[in-house]
């Protein structure tokens, strides 16, 4: 096919979007943690960034896109180093866009597990989960549901945009992180109150923005499909931030701005896999049950006692299940001839079960493969700081920065130029210059 | 020369200010503070879990005084800062040695 | 006719940067007020953000842009919950995707109101002004000028993309509620500083930055208008930035940042309904003049004693009418054939004419209707939180949250899990892990 | 040739795109001043888009763009207040659509110099900077490479998205720059650490995000051109950020977020020219080298003894130096035909000379034409405000402002409404209303 | 009466509200201080250059204390806060001639 | 013992800083206090009205010294935070019963 001029700029804006919500998710998990570990948290979330894009143009677009290579599990090396890639298309849109727009998936969804671990983890180890997750998680997952895999092909089950491969992923390997992490000292003693919500809204507010080219660029096309998934996505978070603090009203007597954030977050990711099939009126329940729901589902791992920090399970894992059973009940293809037809539509049960064995399915693999991968890095390299270390704040204790210097009153007397490196030279300078200036 | 120290409520600073120019005061220093009391704090909630924060923001007063002022700035805090609810603050009054204004070195009650 | 990707592709995207302006708007408004009511600012803005979406796919849409019910007053009940919209075509875009357009416009309008009423309304009555308003005030104008009604059918005055529906709008519907809400405690006696104006040049970047969806999107085609709308917005923005610290210099002796920002935005207001019936020199003039008079304008409710707390009247009224009279001056069919020749470019008094009766009439109703609702409210509701946590911080109050927690140094010790529902098993089990951290 | 609605929407979005990235450096700049500068850092990058704005329209574009004058050094008048723009057509996108995406380009570039000479400059000066270096250096260097002038034309050397126009004249005009303007009070001596990191990686994301339309915009078509130029950049942008950091670990021990930021920035820079010559292992290669030589080269400063503050050279004129000579070495036509083959693509050195020749033309140029606008500009106006106020604040000191409020306790007794203007009408009415509120 | 103050760690307030709440203190100020001793400071880096910041967090808290407390006050706080590491921080007492509880007016030992 | 209280400007803590080294102070606690008095505010704009912030922001030095370095300590600090203009602050000095180290319980001048 030749290449389309508006479809293709709007997978390559739509790409844009997405790769921005990981700097939303920087600040979105950033405000919500303590002051000592905002950067860590942000620096996780920037180095996903960073590993995901290299490794995806190596081998992992050929791994997830490729041929596959036989059992529907895997892709292969055709397009290894972006082999083949140059100058080729695919369907309406030069491939080199829907390989720059499948990369931007991988980011997130990795970037999303930071959260899980917040304020405790040693940088050379969150570097670990990032290669060994996404070769072994994130890439298979990837092949199975959009690559030709399994899920896509045989199975057909349906998810326009990633509520296997991206929100019950992240979700349930979350867990499996959490679990083997352990509980950051404190946990359900103190408070860790997020420090600075205002960015957390902002944060939000990005991951919504970002989230349009996410979902209606999934359609791959300007065009009707792109128009209802983005309608769709509105609809859809609108309602869940709206239930969730309605719950909180109910529950807790005030309606938060986190709450508010956060279910607006878990009404995108219920409508991730849904928005392509399904009307505004389905998005809308699919909204309602997703805030509802995770509104609910954050506290349990209070009872249950792992530290999933900033609740990626709650949110993503619990959402994403909520959304992909959603279309098992109300999707229909009035919308979407490539859909089908949920319960509530009069298509039976078919396409319902089709959803759940494609998310138990997915729960299952990535929770035992990240538990895997989890303990072989404690083993290995060792995730913990020292506890000192995250009393006082990781990020001092892993890059040797301050989040803020609010006040500059006694910054300059108290602080020198240090010892190592060119610092050395520094100090003889500045205190040359320091005695000219008297 | 005495020094008397306040914690008050933030929002009474207005009153207070305005209690102390009218005996005179002409300088002080204001600082944060937190205070830990008889009066409770506040509740916060996060995704559902729900936190007491039992420190209460309040503002500390530092005023240098001449012993004969000291009693009636004392009673100008106390008057002005009452509200009469639990958590108005403390004022008390330290003996102080020698005050020097930086600017000049002079000492003692010129200082002030 | 057929659906054009190219066209498509930018007013979804367009839609995404105006649904963007609302989260920058909370950033905008959000530092601008004292650090105690940062988050219920937000919220608010969130709020229109969350209820408007819903109320326009449920009837909204229906109602502004339904064929028209009679009169030119409002539309039918034909799109009631996006009934016939599905699959169908507007112009060159589909159905969904104007619709999408048309509500990010909703939600944005409504959210300017909150600069009204910072720091001293109750959540319940903001949601209660967010329903009634929209449905009452915003739909109907909605429907007036764009969706077939009098003023855009009958009068034929020109507004491309809201000077009436927007910004007079919500100028002089922000002034009613401003007058029934009442003066926040300390007005005109307290400074009430912004509390954080690094976030409020952000959220006017972002606000500018939307703004080109906002405007080069209402030419619902990617092609020359759009691209002259975009270019005037630019300019007219970029101008009336630079006149409002101009008239600082001369009068206050310094050029702010506040008032870059708050410039730029005047600007932005003055050009929306002017963008695509103007070329650059004129829209150079729109914002030296929107700049200056806005600058002005802003210093009015102290005079006057109405406590527009964030000057939406002095900023969006003002500057909408100054953009709709602009078009009565320089407007010129050398650069749109639909739109018409001002005073300056030989057309007469005709076209003004016409602008100052849409836009008296805008402000008339608006308030009117405004202030009835608002009436109503206080009644029924009531607005206002009592004096001490209007004084203590309403973010408190209304969310059981704070903006910010800079210091981590004592919140662990002073604080502990409270006494409600799950935490009271929180504390029970804080407790013992505490003592075993011993 | 006819209008492409595509094309068009894909460069109107990058234009909004690159339009975005000021604000973003706005932050990105101002979280790494010290907290009694930041508003003057973003005051500076706003200036650079309101003035820059207004010349552009009125005689940048001509002169950028406009016919050649004659030797292949400036264009002529023939555009001069957007005469002959309107409605005309510009390759397959309508002219203003370009004039619009080139004025982004010129914004930014001066915003960059900003981080040269923070904390110190007066805001009047540094308007004559803004209106005397966008005139004699940028308008006659845009001309060279993309307007039809002596680099693009003659020498044939290439340049994609603004290696020389951009980021090697930023780089090379800020060292000329800081070195007229001197040292900040305390350089070398205190250390001046960014006061707000979590910004300062906002900014970097909004860059990273912005950049896209900078670079992918910058084929002016929504193609092939376009997908390759974007995943190049992304790739090198990663690759240039690990490149950073992992220096850092080396060298001083500990992966710094500041670093991880700089390095992306420092990638973005060295594509900026090369992104549609390579292919994305050339792009990997050439972020590698950025990453790892600009992380070397900010440290020059305290060596040589200028005062560049946030390093606009070592990032942006290293960087962009970095990706011209990666384009003699790594380009290949495979990717754009209308490129060349560089040394390892069995070119030759014959790109690779053409590459320096323009570099270094480009430094020559605007580093002795800078010099002698700056020193003309302090002779005339002055640069420094006083020491005073340097050490207390140069936000206080130029726009009477501060950029944070975050306690609310004691504003209201110790402070009054002014003697100025307005307010001594309101000191009047507050002292009164005060009274009442007893 | 008397003002204990202590300078200590933030992350041992938890030991030390503990502490003084069983010797009987039900009140205390509390404030955010920056604290210069042996105890070295700590490192920063930026664009590769390297700074040390010998200014380390501490907390400060004040007790106004009946005059036979404060001994046992001032035990309570030594023990509680020690870590054994340079820069467990100092405990002062100083006389006071007047306390006032704001809300009441009452002076003194009733005042606490 | 003696506690010496300094407030003084926060740009001249480089001074004072190695002025109090000079006369052989090993450590010292501050913090940011905000002052009112003689010296003016300053006048910051928003929106086109005008406000005038009488708070001044002040560093507060606190030393805890033996008896006979007092004297010095306030010498040094007065001499190196003089500017000569209004708002330079004062120093003062109050008489403290108990000092304690708290990492090793030892008293009085030992504890310094
Ligand atoms: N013993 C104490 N020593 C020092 N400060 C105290 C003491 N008791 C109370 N305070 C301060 O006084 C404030 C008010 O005390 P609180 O017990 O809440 O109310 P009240 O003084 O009205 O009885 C506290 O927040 C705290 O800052
Ligand atoms: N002479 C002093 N006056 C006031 N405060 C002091 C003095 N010496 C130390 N401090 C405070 O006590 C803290 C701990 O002191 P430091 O010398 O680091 O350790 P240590 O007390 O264990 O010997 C310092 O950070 C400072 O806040
Ligand atoms: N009576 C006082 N009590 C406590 N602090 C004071 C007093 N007077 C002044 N100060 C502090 O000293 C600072 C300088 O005082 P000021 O009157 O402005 O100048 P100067 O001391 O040079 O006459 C004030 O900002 C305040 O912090």
């Amino acid at each position: 096919m030749e290449i389309n001029s508006g479809d293709t700029a709007w997978v390559l804006i739509s790409a844009a979007l997405v790769m921005l919500m990981t700097p939303g998710l920087a600040l979105f998990y950033g405000g919500m943690v303590r002051v000592k570990s905002v950067l860590n948290m942000m620096m996780m979330c920037f180095l996903a960034l960073g590993v995901v894009s290299i490794i995806w143009v190596l081998y992992g677009y050929s791994l997830a896109f490729g041929p596959d290579s036989g059992a529907g599990l895997i892709g292969n090396f055709d397009f290894i180093g972006m082999a083949n890639t140059v100058g080729e298309v695919e369907g309406t849109i030069p491939t080199l866009a829907f390989v720059m727009f499948q990369m931007t998936f991988g980011i997130i969804t990795c970037a999303l597990l930071a959260g899980a671990v917040a304020d405790r983890i040693r940088t050379i180890a969150w570097i670990a989960v990032i290669v060994l997750w996404t070769t072994l998680v994130y890439i298979p997952l990837a092949h199975w549901t959009w690559g030709g895999g399994w899920i896509g092909n045989q199975l057909g089950a349906l998810d326009f945009a990633g509520g296997t491969v991206v929100e019950i992923n992240s979700g349930f390997s979350a867990l499996a992180l959490a679990i083997v992490v352990g509980q950051r000292i404190g946990f359900r003693r103190d408070p860790m109150r997020p420090h600075n919500l205002p960015i957390v809204l902002l944060g939000a507010g990005m991951l919504w923005f970002g989230w349009f080219g996410f979902n209606a660029g999934s359609a791959l096309s300007a065009g009707d499909l792109a128009a209802t998934a983005m309608i769709n996505t509105q609809v859809c978070t609108a309602a869940a931030a709206l239930a969730w603090i309605f719950v909180e009203k109910i529950r807790d007597g005030k309606p938060t701005t986190l709450g508010i954030a956060s279910g607006a977050i878990s009404g995108a990711v219920a409508i991730t896999p849904s928005c392509g099939f399904v009307n505004p009126m389905g998005a809308l329940l699919i909204g309602l049950a997703a805030g509802a729901i995770c509104a609910w589902a954050v506290s349990l791992k209070y009872k249950l006692g792992y530290d999933d920090s900033l609740d990626v399970l709650g949110v993503h894992g619990i959402g994403g299940l909520v959304g992909m059973i959603g279309i098992g009940l109300v999707a229909t293809t009035a919308v979407n001839d490539a859909g089908g037809n949920g319960l509530f539509a009069g298509g039976g049960f078919d396409l319902l079960n089709k959803q759940l064995i494609a998310s138990f399915a997915t729960m299952a693999y990535v929770f035992i493969v990240t538990w895997l991968i989890a303990m072989l890095i404690d083993k290995v390299i060792g995730f913990r700081v020292s506890p000192e270390a995250e009393v006082s704040g990781i990020d001092l204790d892993q890059h040797a920065e301050s989040g803020y210097e609010l006040t500059d009153t006694t910054s300059g007397a108290f602080a020198g130029v240090g010892q190592h490196g060119l610092s050395e030279y520094l100090q003889q300078e500045g205190r040359d210059e320091k005695h000219e200036d008297k | 020369m005495k020094l008397v120290t306040a914690i008050v409520r933030p929002f009474k600073m207005e009153d207070v200010k305005s209690a102390l120019e009218q005996v005179g005061v002409q300088g002080l220093t204001v600082s944060e503070v937190s205070g830990f009391g008889r009066q409770g704090g506040h509740v916060e909630v996060y995704r559902g879990a729900e936190y007491v924060v039992n420190l209460v923001p309040k503002v500390k007063i530092e005023i240098l005084a001449e012993d004969e002022d000291a009693a009636r700035i004392v009673d100008a805090l106390v008057d002005s800062a009452r509200t009469d609810r639990i958590g108005d603050g403390k004022v008390w009054v330290v003996p102080v040695e020698t005050v020097v204004r930086v600017r000049t070195g002079e000492r003692g009650d010129d200082a002030l």
